[in-house]
């Protein structure tokens, strides 16, 4: 706790030592105080990794600026703690929500582009070329703001009122892009199974859907899940941006915790570093899996 | 005469007169040749000549633009004709085997049976392991192809070609990506084949092993037939320059 | 004429309210479009190059049998790889930035030596750069060891193999790759958005703030914009990986 | 020709859906559990007291309120919003508002800022979405930097990126109260009285919902409700609130 | 004796019990011959025995675990060798040509002299046309590899080593890449050099061109020399079992 050896508020040298904070009234939120303690429990609780994180990130701090006014960064750790559960139970657990089911409806709609990018129809073929450029080569930030701020919040089929929440227009938005990314997968992935392949299966006279389905799909398949996956922990680091627009994830929350606490400009590090923190120790094992299946399926096929 | 009629006389395949083109390059002008039951004729012909297209167009995988082929009386490039009902017919093995990696051996034989013809599947089982068998690869049936040499992999697909019960069987250069020493497996398969009386059209720069197998020897050069004979004046009586040069280029 | 055009659209406002092409008619506005314009082709720009250069050292020092430079390395790429970059972004501006130091040209205000676009282009430059590390050494590793090899027999040193033979060949490589990685910086300069650097997004987004019924103007000009930029860019980038394409290998 | 579709939807299902802010303490935050809580949400509680029905409260921002309240994602709003004629365009403000606020700017000390003047060509602090950032530029000539919140802002200011941070006079006043901000000062006269008004949707402003809010602010400026949710809250008091009660109280009262 | 020292009766490259292990598995279990200058010598073998090994030890492409290469009569495998003064005198073609795709088949050529021996650069133009000319690809100077045959690129392959000047040329397998047809214009061209007095050692596949070309042939299985001897007798009269089985395979 050397690091932290600023003057706590409220526990002034005129006090007698024996004013240990732990026998102190456990005292809600008001700013100012602190109970110590209650920090360094915080710190023993942690995983080493966090810890390791937070000592870098303390030592990255001068003490200047901890003393420069009265709150100091150890509140603010302690502040974050206190909003922990709801910034992470409603706030990244949004997060989470949304990229699953951005995923799960890019997936969909991008198989089926990708397939309509290899259709023998023409004019299908051509249309579904340009809907992926379309939405591949636009900033994901400009497709959210767009979809935020112009579609319905509700729509009425027949009688019944179906109201969208803001999470999930943020959902449509993000599976623009997914979509046509995912669209380029497979297309990508099935044009790199050889011609031969091709060729061998029509000579067997299978039919194109035969070949498409029994023959070319299942070669490619495992071929596809690494870059999906990746493409999922991209989409999981884009889905702070909806933040932008409101909707109450992460950042949002953070945010909103920060204003009930009095903006004090001390809490940007450890809110901020915080969202990295979590961000980073959910997509990283990701990337490690996505790298490990990567190895194994280019040695098999 | 009908065309649906057979007749023991009436050739198999038969080409005329076909012209193909890629773009601005002619890369047929003109062949023809007539295959009856049972026939084995080898093509044989500098890289580049045609043979690979020529083979492939009278299995309908490239369109012609002129001339006819025809398949037991039936013409291969009308629109009109059920593409499915020819490959039925004609059994292709190419130089890059093709197998499916993602099957073993025995679905690779199995897969088109079933998918295709429908049959019933402990049938076309009890089939597939015959033709493995008949492909000497008894004790392979569920390898992947991943897991099989060359020579192994390349009668894999001659057993799955077979399993359609082909009529002609088309192989193009089927050795040429083998290395020396396994080509010899191969080759005893396909002249097991022949010698049990299948059609077989071959693309081959094995000369030895198109001496000893085929009926007919054809020479194409330049998209057209220089020469042609049975092998046993082919290789000796040669009149045509070009067909001398590349003899003794090969040989 | 100028006058017509700009009259149009505040007839259009007039009877429309909800489509106030504002920065048509009030040139103030229309000058916070152009600087936003500006500022995101500057932005990005400059973050390209770095990122580049960023990507080039990295490769380089993942090279070196140093383990500790190349854990760093390593530490680096999976932290920018990992964490959104929105996030980075903040961070690096309100955490970091408390300790960057500042000239003072009047006493109070001191302003610090690196700006918000100063920061944008720090985060977002070792962002892209994190991912121009993993795709160059990709591309050297695709080269092949026996090309490195053959360059050896010929007696050419490391050093040589390396400029003359090895970075060629693997920037070709990574050319494809590269330009994706460049396109997608790009669009994320965006996100600069949260540092109030001025870029097209933050103007449009002031004016619509400031304006509340030009907010379906603004998305729109948005939207064509970035298609129009981005869709520049890649028409460039297709052209220079044709340019370097090698006569005779790829598409 | 009112057709007052969204009072008779609100009335149908029984819950009025109010936007409300979750970032501007204190009058719209969140309490650690994540609850809203502030005095906007004690005024939003009131109403749907008054009209007898359940309250919904739905978080905004400055840059989507608007919007919201068009879409009908919410069916009216105390946000915080300034009445400015061009929301009027756009989104039905009915009278009378029920607060105002000044624009000032909190600013070191040992600058020694003295006029608005002072601001011209100099980078200055501001929150995207607030309206005066736009009269601060336009009007005085300062550079705005608009930051997503107020903490960013306020710790843009502190690391000097720029010389005032501008904003509300009562929230200025009371962060230069907690004793954090000894070395900042808000050095100038506030400018511009900014009213705050709520918000229906622009077609049901003259029709039901917008009367019978106006109803419930004239009743709340009346009765002191406000000056009591004010005390509550600890903001700072300002004579806007004391000069509508005095001015619409009853005339015949204690008479 | 200085090892300095030209003898025209000592070999040039000599090689003295020779062990080479890759991990726990022992490809060259001790290997001796001697090649004299002008002498052309090939090699043969099985697919693993360990040929290709054997002449990229010469090279020093690989280091060798025991035993002794001399070049020139000094040790190859010496730490203290310049193996760029090595590799100065010793030529290598690989099979898979290795020429370098983003240079033309003229700059191919020019780059080892120009940059390993800082020749002058219109003087080594000129030799290396000549180069070109040598081995009949006049006019194709400028084409890229890509653009160019498997025999063609071989043969620039070729001009590229020649141009360093080599006093010994390592070929390992050379055409086995090829068609069959684009095989003759490489063995021409080696055939032609041996003619002119080049030292050359070959591993081939190409028992005929072995037959013609070779002063001596050696036959390795295993990680040893099995049998040796010029073609006159080898081919006939060879005792051991595995180079007859091996030879009844290829002929
Ligand atoms: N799909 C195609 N598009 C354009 N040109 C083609 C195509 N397929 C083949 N060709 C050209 O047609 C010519 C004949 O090709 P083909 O493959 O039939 O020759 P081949 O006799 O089989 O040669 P090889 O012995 O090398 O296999 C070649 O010049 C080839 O480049
Ligand atoms: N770098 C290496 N690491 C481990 N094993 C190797 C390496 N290079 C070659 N080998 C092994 O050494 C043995 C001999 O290889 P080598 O390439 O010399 O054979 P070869 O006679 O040239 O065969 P081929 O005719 O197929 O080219 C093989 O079993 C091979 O797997
Ligand atoms: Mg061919
Ligand atoms: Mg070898």
């Amino acid at each position: 706790m050397k690091i932290f050896s600023t003057p706590i508020p409220g526990l002034g040298p005129g006090k007698t030592n024996t004013d240990f904070p732990v026998l102190l009234p456990f005292k809600g939120h008001a700013s100012g105080q602190t109970g110590d303690l209650r920090f360094s429990r915080w710190m023993v609780s942690a995983s080493p990794m966090v810890m390791m994180i937070i000592a870098v990130l303390a030592l990255l701090i001068p003490s200047v600026a901890a003393a420069q006014s009265k709150f100091n960064l150890a509140d603010a750790f302690e502040v974050l703690w206190r909003w922990l559960p709801f910034i992470v139970g409603s706030g990244f657990v949004m997060n989470l929500l949304i990229s699953f089911f951005t995923m799960a409806i890019g997936t969909a709609a991008g198989v089926l582009l990708g397939l309509g990018q290899i259709s023998l129809i023409a004019p299908l073929r051509k249309f579904c070329w340009f809907v992926t450029q379309l939405f591949r080569n636009s900033p994901w930030l400009v497709l959210l703001f767009i979809v935020m701020l112009t579609f319905p919040f509700e729509i009425e089929i027949g009688e019944t009122i179906i109201s969208i929440p803001d999470w999930m227009k943020a959902v449509f938005g993000l599976s623009l892009p997914i979509m046509a990314n995912i669209a380029e997968i497979v297309r990508g992935a099935v044009q790199s199974v050889p011609t031969g392949q091709w060729e061998a299966s029509e000579s067997l006279a299978f039919s194109r859907r035969q070949t498409l389905w029994q023959i070319i799909l299942p070669q490619c398949f495992k071929r596809m899940i690494p870059p999906w996956m990746n493409w999922y922990a991209i989409l999981t680091m884009a889905t702070p941006l909806v933040s932008l627009l409101g909707v109450e994830e992460i950042v949002t929350l953070s945010r909103q915790a920060m204003e009930a606490e009095d903006n004090h400009p001390e809490l940007l590090i450890p809110f901020y570093g915080f969202a990295l923190v979590i961000f980073f120790a959910y997509c990283y094992p990701i990337a490690r899996w996505t790298l490990r299946l990567e190895e194994r399926y280019s040695v098999k096929l | 005469m009908s065309e649906n009629e057979m007749n023991s006389e009436q050739p198999i395949v038969s080409l005329k007169d076909v012209h193909k083109s890629f773009g601005d390059l002619e890369v047929l002008k003109g062949i023809s040749f007539d295959v009856k039951k049972g026939e084995v004729i080898c093509i044989i012909g500098p890289s580049g000549s045609g043979k690979s297209t020529l083979i492939r167009c009278i299995n309908a995988l490239n369109d012609i633009n002129s001339g006819s082929i025809k398949v037991h009386g039936r013409e291969v490039h009308d629109p009109k004709l059920d593409k499915l009902e020819l490959r039925k017919k004609v059994g292709m093995v190419f130089q890059q085997f093709n197998l499916f990696p993602h099957k073993t051996a025995l679905e690779n034989v199995m897969m088109a049976p079933v998918l295709v013809l429908k049959q019933n599947k402990e049938e076309v089982r009890k089939r597939a392991e015959d033709l493995i068998r008949k492909v000497r690869l008894q004790g392979k049936e569920d390898s992947y192809p991943g897991e099989l040499s060359g020579g192994q992999q390349q009668r894999v697909a001659i057993a799955r070609s077979l399993a359609m019960n082909p009529d002609v069987m088309l192989f193009d250069e089927v050795t040429s990506a083998l290395d020396p020493e396994t080509v010899k497996e191969v080759l005893v398969t396909i002249k097991e084949l022949a010698q049990e009386g299948m059609t077989c059209i071959l693309v081959t720069h094995e000369m030895g092993f198109a001496k000893e197998v085929a009926d007919h020897i054809y020479f194409t050069d330049n998209g057209v037939i220089v020469e042609h004979g049975p092998p046993s004046t082919f290789f000796t009586e040669s009149s045509d320059p070009r067909t001398r040069e590349f003899l003794s280029q090969i040989l | 004429m100028l006058g017509s055009f700009s009259q149009f659209f505040l007839d259009l406002y007039e009877s429309n309210p909800k489509w106030n092409f504002i920065y048509f008619y009030d040139p103030k506005q229309a000058d916070r479009v152009l600087e936003g314009l500006w500022t995101t082709l500057e932005l990005s720009v400059v973050c390209v190059i770095f990122s580049v250069v960023i990507g080039v050292a990295g490769a380089w020092l993942q090279t070196l049998p140093n383990r500790l430079v190349r854990m760093v390395v390593q530490g680096y790429i999976q932290f920018f790889r990992n964490t959104p970059p929105l996030i980075q972004l903040m961070f690096f501006y309100f955490a970091l930035g408390q300790f960057t130091p500042t000239y003072s040209p009047d006493g109070w205000l001191e302003i610090p030596i690196i700006s918000n676009v100063g920061w944008a282009i720090i985060s977002l430059s070792f962002f892209a750069g994190a991912f121009n590390v993993e795709i160059f050494r990709a591309g050297i590793e695709a080269i092949p060891e026996s090309t490195k090899e053959a360059s050896e027999s010929l007696g050419f040193s490391r050093l040589q193999t390396y400029r003359y033979i090895v970075l060629p060949l693997a920037f070709r490589v990574s050319l494809p790759a590269l330009n994706n990685n460049l396109v997608n910086l790009v669009k994320t300069t965006t996100q600069a958005l949260v540092i109030a650097v001025p870029e097209l997004l933050y103007q449009m987004v002031s004016i619509y703030n400031d304006y509340s019924t030009s907010m379906n103007a603004c998305m729109l000009l948005l939207f064509v914009v970035y298609i129009v930029l981005v869709g520049i860019l890649v028409f460039g980038m297709q052209r220079w990986e044709r340019a370097m394409n090698i006569p005779g290998y790829g598409s | 020709q009112c057709t007052n579709d969204v009072w008779n939807k609100v009335m149908k299902r029984g819950k009025v859906v109010v936007g409300v802010k979750a970032d501007y303490k204190p009058w719209g935050y969140r309490s650690t559990s994540g609850e809203l809580i502030g005095m906007e949400i004690d005024m939003a509680k009131d109403v749907a007291a008054a009209m007898n029905v359940d309250l919904e409260l739905v978080p905004v921002q400055s840059s989507n309120r608007m919007q919201f309240l068009e879409q009908g994602k919410i069916d009216m709003m105390i946000a915080t919003m300034s009445d400015r004629v061009d929301r009027r365009k756009i989104v039905g403000i009915t009278q009378p508002n029920y607060y105002t606020s000044g624009t000032n700017i909190m600013s070191p000390k040992a600058l020694g800022l003295s006029s608005w003047e002072d601001l011209r060509g100099k980078p200055v602090c501001g929150k995207q979405g607030a309206f005066y950032n736009k009269i601060v530029a336009d009007r005085y000539g300062a550079k705005i930097i608009a930051f997503t919140g107020n903490a960013e802002a306020k710790q843009a200011l502190r690391d000097k990126k720029c010389i005032a941070w501008v904003y509300d006079d009562s929230s200025i006043m009371s962060d230069l109260s907690s004793g954090e901000f000894d070395d900042f000062e808000m050095p100038l006269a506030s400018e511009d009285d900014n009213p705050w008004g709520l918000a229906v949707p622009l077609a049901e402003k003259d029709c039901i919902f917008g009367h019978f809010m106006s109803g419930i602010t004239y009743n709340m400026h009346q009765s002191g409700r406000l000056i009591e949710l004010e005390q509550k809250h600890g903001i700072q008091s300002t004579n806007y609130l004391v000069i509508q009660k005095y001015r619409n109280k009853d005339w015949l009262e204690g008479k």
